[in-house]
């Protein structure tokens, strides 16, 4: 066994190679890793674009509450918005499609799906995923999860319009919401997600242990790949604990069973924590392999090894542990045990500190450093500044009693906004414009770049930061019409302001559309190592590698990812790969190295 | 029983029908001890001990934990605080 | 229904259209269901006018009737202006005479399915100074109704029968309005508005047009019945119902008198089944809605 | 332009103005790091550009500074959170609810809130009860512990000047309490989704000059004891 | 503050070239394993909202043996038991390369793994028929054990009323998830034991077999934990 035990890793693998792969199993069901991420790319890419027209949507009845929609207004049936006029029970299911598509099918699989498919294998210097097949069958499960999340807009009583928690009883019985089919998508929905989620944690929990290349130590992995490794514990666990709450609440739904209803007594509050318990980890993974990438791009951008590498790690990883004991903080107002409350605020707030420790190590990799202002670093450095704002704003809510007043008003959605958006996206953003030669063998265009940066940035901060001002006057969350309410009447100014922002925000992300497709094929052909960088991805021949990864053979690693401006080479980094001998050898300009080569 | 194992590092030979008879006679007993009259909290305490006890022996023996590198038990410890924590905080609640 | 629904999702050109083709989707379901009224109007009245004959009867309350139940319309502006501080809810409705208003009188049994009738004129369900109006009404299975909003305000209409499917739909605007139609006969499907707790309504959904609903006077008339024996059921939402077995005999006129007093109050009034506390008909009606 | 201040409007409870303390402080705190991390930030980028011929330095970190700055974070929040243990066990814990306050019943449904008042015999669940929608009226002068009951789906007790928010869930008994400090009108709301009619689920609380009080009271007895109306559908 | 706080890192942890990452562990089996770890957490949400309810609504859960049939559980869990002991009796034979061993000791394993599907649901159909189903308002002490409740004396006298509508819901949702769990496990087995017969496993690479026996024992090891926890607490 010992002896099959060695080869294995590679067994699964080399069965996919060495013949010629049809256009069926090279561009449909692809077992290779970097083509699955593409996959995942482009279909979160066009789930996001989704999520965001349900937004415009929204915005378009809290800016022009009982206004006809302008243009497309007549495309809508009766039961939605006839004659354009958007009614509450369309305005809960878009309130609730939006969250839904942007958290489980945009921004999980832009961070987890792409990034973990495309990076692991190559940072790590492996030829491929642990468990290639698996890996085709973690993608091609998410796509029919998609489509039935889009049929229950179609279906009779329309899409689910419980919120994306489905609080019960809201979503445990359609006597309440009028709706049923599109709760019952929605859950089966997820729950089939929630096994493409499993298999694709499983996928990237074994490769980062058991396929890293000879060298690389746990502390000699990219940053990247650590967020990515700890964000697989947080799917591989949490996720389990939805599916079965799913699995409950749709017996609730369908059979009667009463879980979650209180006239059989069973408890509402369960399905919350449940949820919750589910829920706060996910946040987390929705942030943390942002905060990989960024690091790496700011590293990188600013020629400077990551300030405090192993406080880093540790940070992202007491982030994963606290965020499995924190889940009450949602629940503070919810009838909860105020004691569990005292537990749950001290446990929360106690989070703020390793968000701030990564916080001031990205400052401190600036610090000194020899900063590039490419379309990438734009973005990281929005993702530090705007990941501030939503950091402190979190420390609000985090003391139970001035949640009191801000919980489920737009104070929270600014906040969620402001690390979801301002986390994740910019994040995404920087991944997609750093690794894009990687991906398609072309750079993507930097002014371009630039110009679809600084509008989104822009637009995006006069969307949200009101919101903040809109939660403190007491605005709350979800409401169809806030102008039912006197004292929020004069807020209608700016919903609106907001709301032309929120236009001017979605239609900004053309630019990055046509960047991206335009670049795609016509884009200036990039360099073997474009941004001069140390990881082993850069190393690997070709844009992108083919099957194998690493032709000639598993790379050996010989230093850690951040050698940046080292003095042992002349020039400002020091490839992973470059043995201790070559090093002090001046390195000669124009010297063919394998790693600033053109292809 | 297999008389020599030469496979990742067992040493000794799983004792596979000890480890069963033991699962038994535990089985037997738990239902016995759920049918003496005594208090809910001491029959709860009691049989859980019991299953847990018999979990452990499944894992340890019949999964081969026993013989596998440390730092696969590790990895196995990571939800069990996970799963304590879930069930202890909800049940405060009620 | 669902898979098809969802097929047409999948072909969309672009992802906008397909948003779109889904907010438009859910819309297909109410027009559809149910006979087209245009195809019941070239139908011929089946009954010879010559030979019908029709029943003629009063419903009568006797006691003293309860007083009306007053309705706390004041966080309603709108409703209070056009209500004012009286509003009450129409329950018991008796007349001068004694004539109980508000008695739904139909033809349960006894009447020759294969009949098929012309579909009458549209009725309406109108919301006005939050109120139903009319409180209690007849509609032909298969014919549509129409529900209207005249208050400038938000409301709900949440019927939500046993045998039909149910529906909850909203009209946050004044004169808003949609078609719906009740496949299956039964009597009564509950409507309510649940913004505003007080307004309920009852609609009696029969096979035939031999229906109506009596006025405080509490006088009806059922015409161009055609001669045979029939049992005539009134039900009231408050005292429950009662059937007579009525002969009707060919171009003649025969008289049924119902009479309900207070005592009956509280008897298990057929309608819609007890709600969330009946896990079985909870599921019941939800098997139904599919 | 007042939509876009960082300060609360002035509350009307007694609590109000200990959660507004609290919320000051964590607003100038997080606006102090705030300001100081951004600034910094920009600083940084300006001081530290690409220019030709300058190499960036070396430094993987230093120990002393990362202890620092997780110190002084650690320090700050716990502080807040100790500060903030007091106040939320006397907002929310049943055992603060003082002895003397007036017991309401608030029975929630979609879409309205019905109040039931205990009526002169201060009892809840007597003969005398009388039951309002959509509006609670308060003496002046007494604390109020309200009894919260949902008949179909969560929703959430809203009052924003009260600093007030709770979940009202179905199965559940929910105590709140709360005491005015002004006499007015204040609006009601629900924060917690709770279907089609979710946006209009609102009422008024009205605090009455205790004298007031009284007679709003009597005139509202001669009603009949209405009972909530039957679980919408 | 220059970088000598930190010289060390210089090269992160001085190189040692012999370094072979990995978990000595084949990538199946670990990646066996650490599905197993999310099967966990799966069963954690279904028997942990089992053990909350019943600790929250204990009036809903009868006393073992009123309702189930422990005796006949028993005796299927003393199936299962065994059926684990003829899975690491395959293993053992393979690994000493015994072909028919491994063989004969899988087929026994579908065997016994389907009898104990089988006996579950001969033990559904029962409980259904006596009105023991997932959706209920109540149930009725059933059969022997509403005899020695003596509340059966008179022939077709209603037993009392143990449990509600929560019992059937979760006993339902548990034992039927593993149920599923062990049938998904039978058809593996009847796979593996397909390649078997085609003489795929050899002493030295039988992963196949050591796979499907983790997954095998796992169910097993659930299923200790909710006999005791459903039938004899």
């Amino acid at each position: 066994m010992a002896t099959t035990a060695a080869t294995s890793g590679h067994h699964d693998t080399d069965t996919e190679h060495h013949h010629k792969l049809g256009f069926i199993r090279t561009y449909i069901f692809s077992t290779d890793h970097k083509m699955i991420a593409k996959q995942f790319l482009i279909v979160s890419l066009l789930f996001l674009l989704l999520g965001g027209l349900l937004a415009g949507l929204v915005r378009w009845q809290l800016g022009f509450p009982g206004q006809p929609i302008p243009f497309i207004g007549g495309l809508f049936s009766d039961t939605t918005a006839p004659g354009g006029i958007v009614l509450p029970e369309f305005y809960n299911a878009l309130v609730t499609m939006h969250a839904t598509f942007m958290i489980f099918f945009a921004i999980m699989p832009l961070l987890v799906g792409v990034w973990g498919n495309f990076l692991i294998p190559l940072q790590i210097g492996a030829p491929d995923m642990a468990f290639p097949r698996l890996n085709t069958a973690s993608f091609w499960i998410s796509v029919p999860a998609g489509f039935l999340m889009l049929a229950s807009f179609f279906v009779d009583g329309g899409a689910a319009g419980a919120g994306w928690t489905a609080y019960a009883p809201l979503s445990a019985n359609s006597e309440y919401s009028g709706v049923h089919m599109g709760q019952i998508l929605w859950l089966v929905s997820l729950t089939i997600l929630g096994f493409s989620s499993i298999t694709g944690a499983v996928n990237y929990v074994t490769t980062v242990i058991n396929m890293r290349a000879p060298g690389m130590t746990w502390f000699r992995l990219p940053l990247p790949v650590w967020a990515l490794f700890i964000t697989s514990w947080l799917l591989l666990l949490a996720i389990p604990i939805l599916t079965g709450g799913l699995i409950m609440l749709l017996f609730d739904q369908t059979i009667g069973t009463g879980f979650f209803n209180a006239p059989t007594d069973g408890e509402p509050l369960l399905w919350q924590h449940i949820f919750w318990y589910f829920g706060h980890p996910e946040v987390y993974i929705l942030i943390l392999p942002a905060m990989g990438l960024v690091s790496e791009v700011i590293s990188n951008r600013s020629r400077k090894p990551i300030f405090g590498y192993h406080a880093m790690v540790i940070a992202i990883a007491s982030i994963a542990f606290l965020g499995w004991v924190v889940w009450g903080h949602h629940m503070f107002q919810s009838g909860m045990n105020p004691l569990l409350g005292t537990t749950f605020m001290i446990s929360t707030i106690v989070i703020a500190v390793p968000s701030a420790i990564k916080t001031f190590n990205w400052m401190g990799t600036l610090w000194r450093g020899d900063i590039h202002f490419d379309a990438p670093m734009l973005h990281a450095l929005a993702f530090v500044s705007m990941f501030v704002i939503g950091g402190l704003s979190g420390i609000f809510m985090a003391s139970a009693p001035v949640d009191i007043y801000i919980h489920d008003t737009y104070f929270i959605v600014a906040h969620l906004h402001y690390v979801l958006f301002g986390g994740s996206l910019f994040g995404i953003f920087a991944g997609i414009t750093f690794w894009f030669p990687k991906m398609f063998g072309r750079m993507m265009s930097p002014t371009l770049g630039k110009i679809h940066f600084w509008l989104t940035f822009v637009a995006y901060n006069a969307v949200f930061f009101p919101m903040h001002n809109l939660g403190l006057k007491g605005h709350m969350r979800r409401i169809y019409d806030p102008n039912q309410y006197e004292f929020l009447q004069p807020l209608q100014g700016l919903n609106t302001f907001i709301t032309i922002a929120a236009f001017v925000l979605i239609s900004s992300q053309l630019i990055f559309a046509v960047n991206f497709f335009w670049s795609m094929y016509a884009g200036e052909k990039a360099v073997q190592n474009p941004w001069k960088s140390n990881t082993l991805e850069w190393t690997a021949a070709g844009h992108p590698p083919g099957h194998g990864n690493f032709p000639g053979g598993t790379p050996r690693v010989h230093r850690g990812p951040y050698e940046y401006s080292s003095p042992k080479s002349t020039d400002d980094f020091l490839p992973q790969i470059v043995p201790p001998d070559r090093v002090l050898r001046p390195a000669v300009p124009h010297e063919p190295s394998p790693l600033v080569t053109g292809d | 029983m297999t008389t020599e194992a030469h496979t990742q590092g067992e040493h000794h030979d799983p004792p596979y029908m000890i480890i069963f008879g033991v699962l038994l006679v535990m089985t037997l007993a738990e239902v016995g001890y759920a049918f003496l009259s005594l208090p809910k909290v001491w029959l709860a305490v009691g049989l859980c001990v019991m299953a847990i006890w018999k979990a452990i022996l499944v894992a340890l023996y019949y999964m081969h934990l026993r013989w596998e590198p440390p730092r696969l038990w590790v990895l196995v410890a990571v939800p069990l605080p996970l799963v304590v924590i879930l069930i202890v905080a909800v049940l405060t609640e009620f | 229904m669902v898979e098809a629904r969802g097929l047409r999702g999948l072909v969309a050109p672009s992802l906008m259209a397909l948003v779109l083709a889904g907010c438009g989707g859910g819309g297909d379901e109410a027009p559809a269901e149910g006979g087209s009224p245009a195809a019941g109007a070239v139908i011929e009245h089946p009954v010879d006018a010559a030979t019908a004959g029709s029943i003629r009867g009063t419903v009568k309350f006797t006691g003293t009737a309860p007083a009306a139940e007053k309705i706390d319309m004041s966080d309603e502006p709108t409703c209070a202006s056009s209500q004012g501080a009286n509003a009450v809810r129409h329950t018991v409705m008796v007349g001068a005479d004694g004539g109980l208003g508000n008695v739904f009188v139909y033809v349960k049994e006894g009447l020759d399915p294969a009949l098929k009738f012309p579909a009458g004129e549209q009725v309406v369900l109108d919301q006005q100074g939050c109120e139903y109006r009319p409180h209690v009404m007849g509609l032909t299975a298969g014919e549509s109704l129409k529900v209207k909003n005249s208050d400038a305000l938000l409301h709900n209409i949440n019927a939500t029968p046993t045998l039909n499917r149910g529906f909850n739909r909203s009209q946050p605007q004044q004169n808003m309005e949609f078609d719906v139609a009740f496949t299956t006969p039964e009597v009564m499907i509950p409507v309510r508005c649940d913004v505003h707790g007080w307004m309920e309504a009852y609609i009696g959904v029969t096979a035939h047009p031999y229906r109506t609903v009596t006025p405080e006077a509490g006088t009806f008339t059922l015409d161009r019945l055609p001669a045979g024996t029939y049992t005539l059921e009134a039900w009231h939402e408050k005292y429950g119902t009662q059937t007579q077995v009525v002969v009707v005999p060919a171009s003649g006129m025969v008289d049924v008198a119902f009479t309900f007093d207070a005592s009956m109050a509280g008897r298990p009034v057929p309608m819609g089944p007890e709600l969330v506390l009946d896990m079985h008909a909870g599921t019941a009606r939800r098997a139904s809605q599919q | 332009m007042e939509n876009w201040s960082w300060l609360l409007d002035q509350s009307a409870s007694t609590v109000g103005p200990e959660i507004d303390r609290l919320y000051y402080w964590i607003l100038w705190i997080t606006g102090i790091v705030f300001v100081a991390t951004e600034v910094t930030l920009v600083w940084f980028l300006v001081k530290y550009r690409h220019r030709e011929g300058r190499k960036a330095e070396y430094i993987h970190g230093n120990t002393k500074v990362e202890i620092v700055w997780t110190a002084v974070p650690a320090v700050i929040v716990l502080w807040i959170a100790l500060a903030s243990r007091s106040l939320w066990a006397e907002i929310k814990d049943p055992a603060h609810i003082p002895p003397n306050s007036m017991r309401v019943l608030v029975t929630a449904k979609q879409f309205e809130w019905n109040v039931t008042y205990p009526g002169p015999d201060e009892e809840l669940g007597t003969g005398d009860d009388f039951t309002v929608r959509n509006r609670l009226d308060i003496p002046m002068g007494r604390p109020t512990a309200l009894l919260l009951q949902s008949e179909d789906v969560i929703h959430s007790f809203f009052v924003p000047l009260f600093r007030l928010k709770q979940d009202v869930v179905p199965g559940m008994d929910t105590h709140m309490w709360f005491e005015p400090t002004r006499t007015g009108v204040f609006p009601i709301g629900c924060a917690e989704l709770c279907g089609i009619g979710h946006t209009r689920m609102r009422g008024t609380l009205t605090v009455h000059a205790a004298a007031d009080y009284q007679t709003w009271v009597n005139e509202q007895l001669p009603a009949p004891p209405a009972p909530p109306a039957p679980p919408a559908p | 503050m220059t970088s000598h706080a930190h010289a060390v890192h210089g090269d992160m942890m001085v190189p040692d070239q012999t370094f072979e990452p990995g978990m000595r562990i084949y990538n199946m089996k670990l990646g066996m394993w650490v599905f197993l770890l999310s099967e966990v957490m799966f069963f954690t949400s279904l028997i942990g909202t089992y053990i909350i309810l019943r600790f929250a609504h204990p009036d809903h859960f009868a006393d073992p043996g009123v309702v189930l049939n422990v005796t006949l559980t028993a005796f299927n869990t003393f199936f299962l038991i065994c059926s684990s002991v003829t899975m690491v009796k395959a293993f053992a034979a393979i690994q000493k390369g015994d072909q028919k061993g491994l063989k004969l000791w899988l087929l026994a394993t579908i065997v016994i793994g389907a009898a104990f599907v089988g006996i579950q649901a001969v033990e559904y159909a029962t409980l259904a028929e006596e009105g023991f189903v997932p959706a209920a308002a109540e149930y009725h002490a059933v059969g022997r054990a509403a005899h020695e409740a003596g509340a059966a004396g008179a022939a077709g006298a209603e037993a009392p009323i143990v449990g509600g509508p929560l019992y059937g819901a979760t006993f339902y949702t548990m034992t039927g998830f593993h149920g599923a769990h062990v049938s998904i496990g039978v058809l593996c087995l009847i796979f593996v034991l397909i390649r078997a017969m085609r003489g795929s496993y050899t002493a030295a690479d039988h992963r196949g077999v050591e796979l499907i026996g983790l997954y095998w024992h796992f169910v097993d090891l659930v299923w200790i934990i909710l006999f005791t926890i459903v039938y004899l607490i």
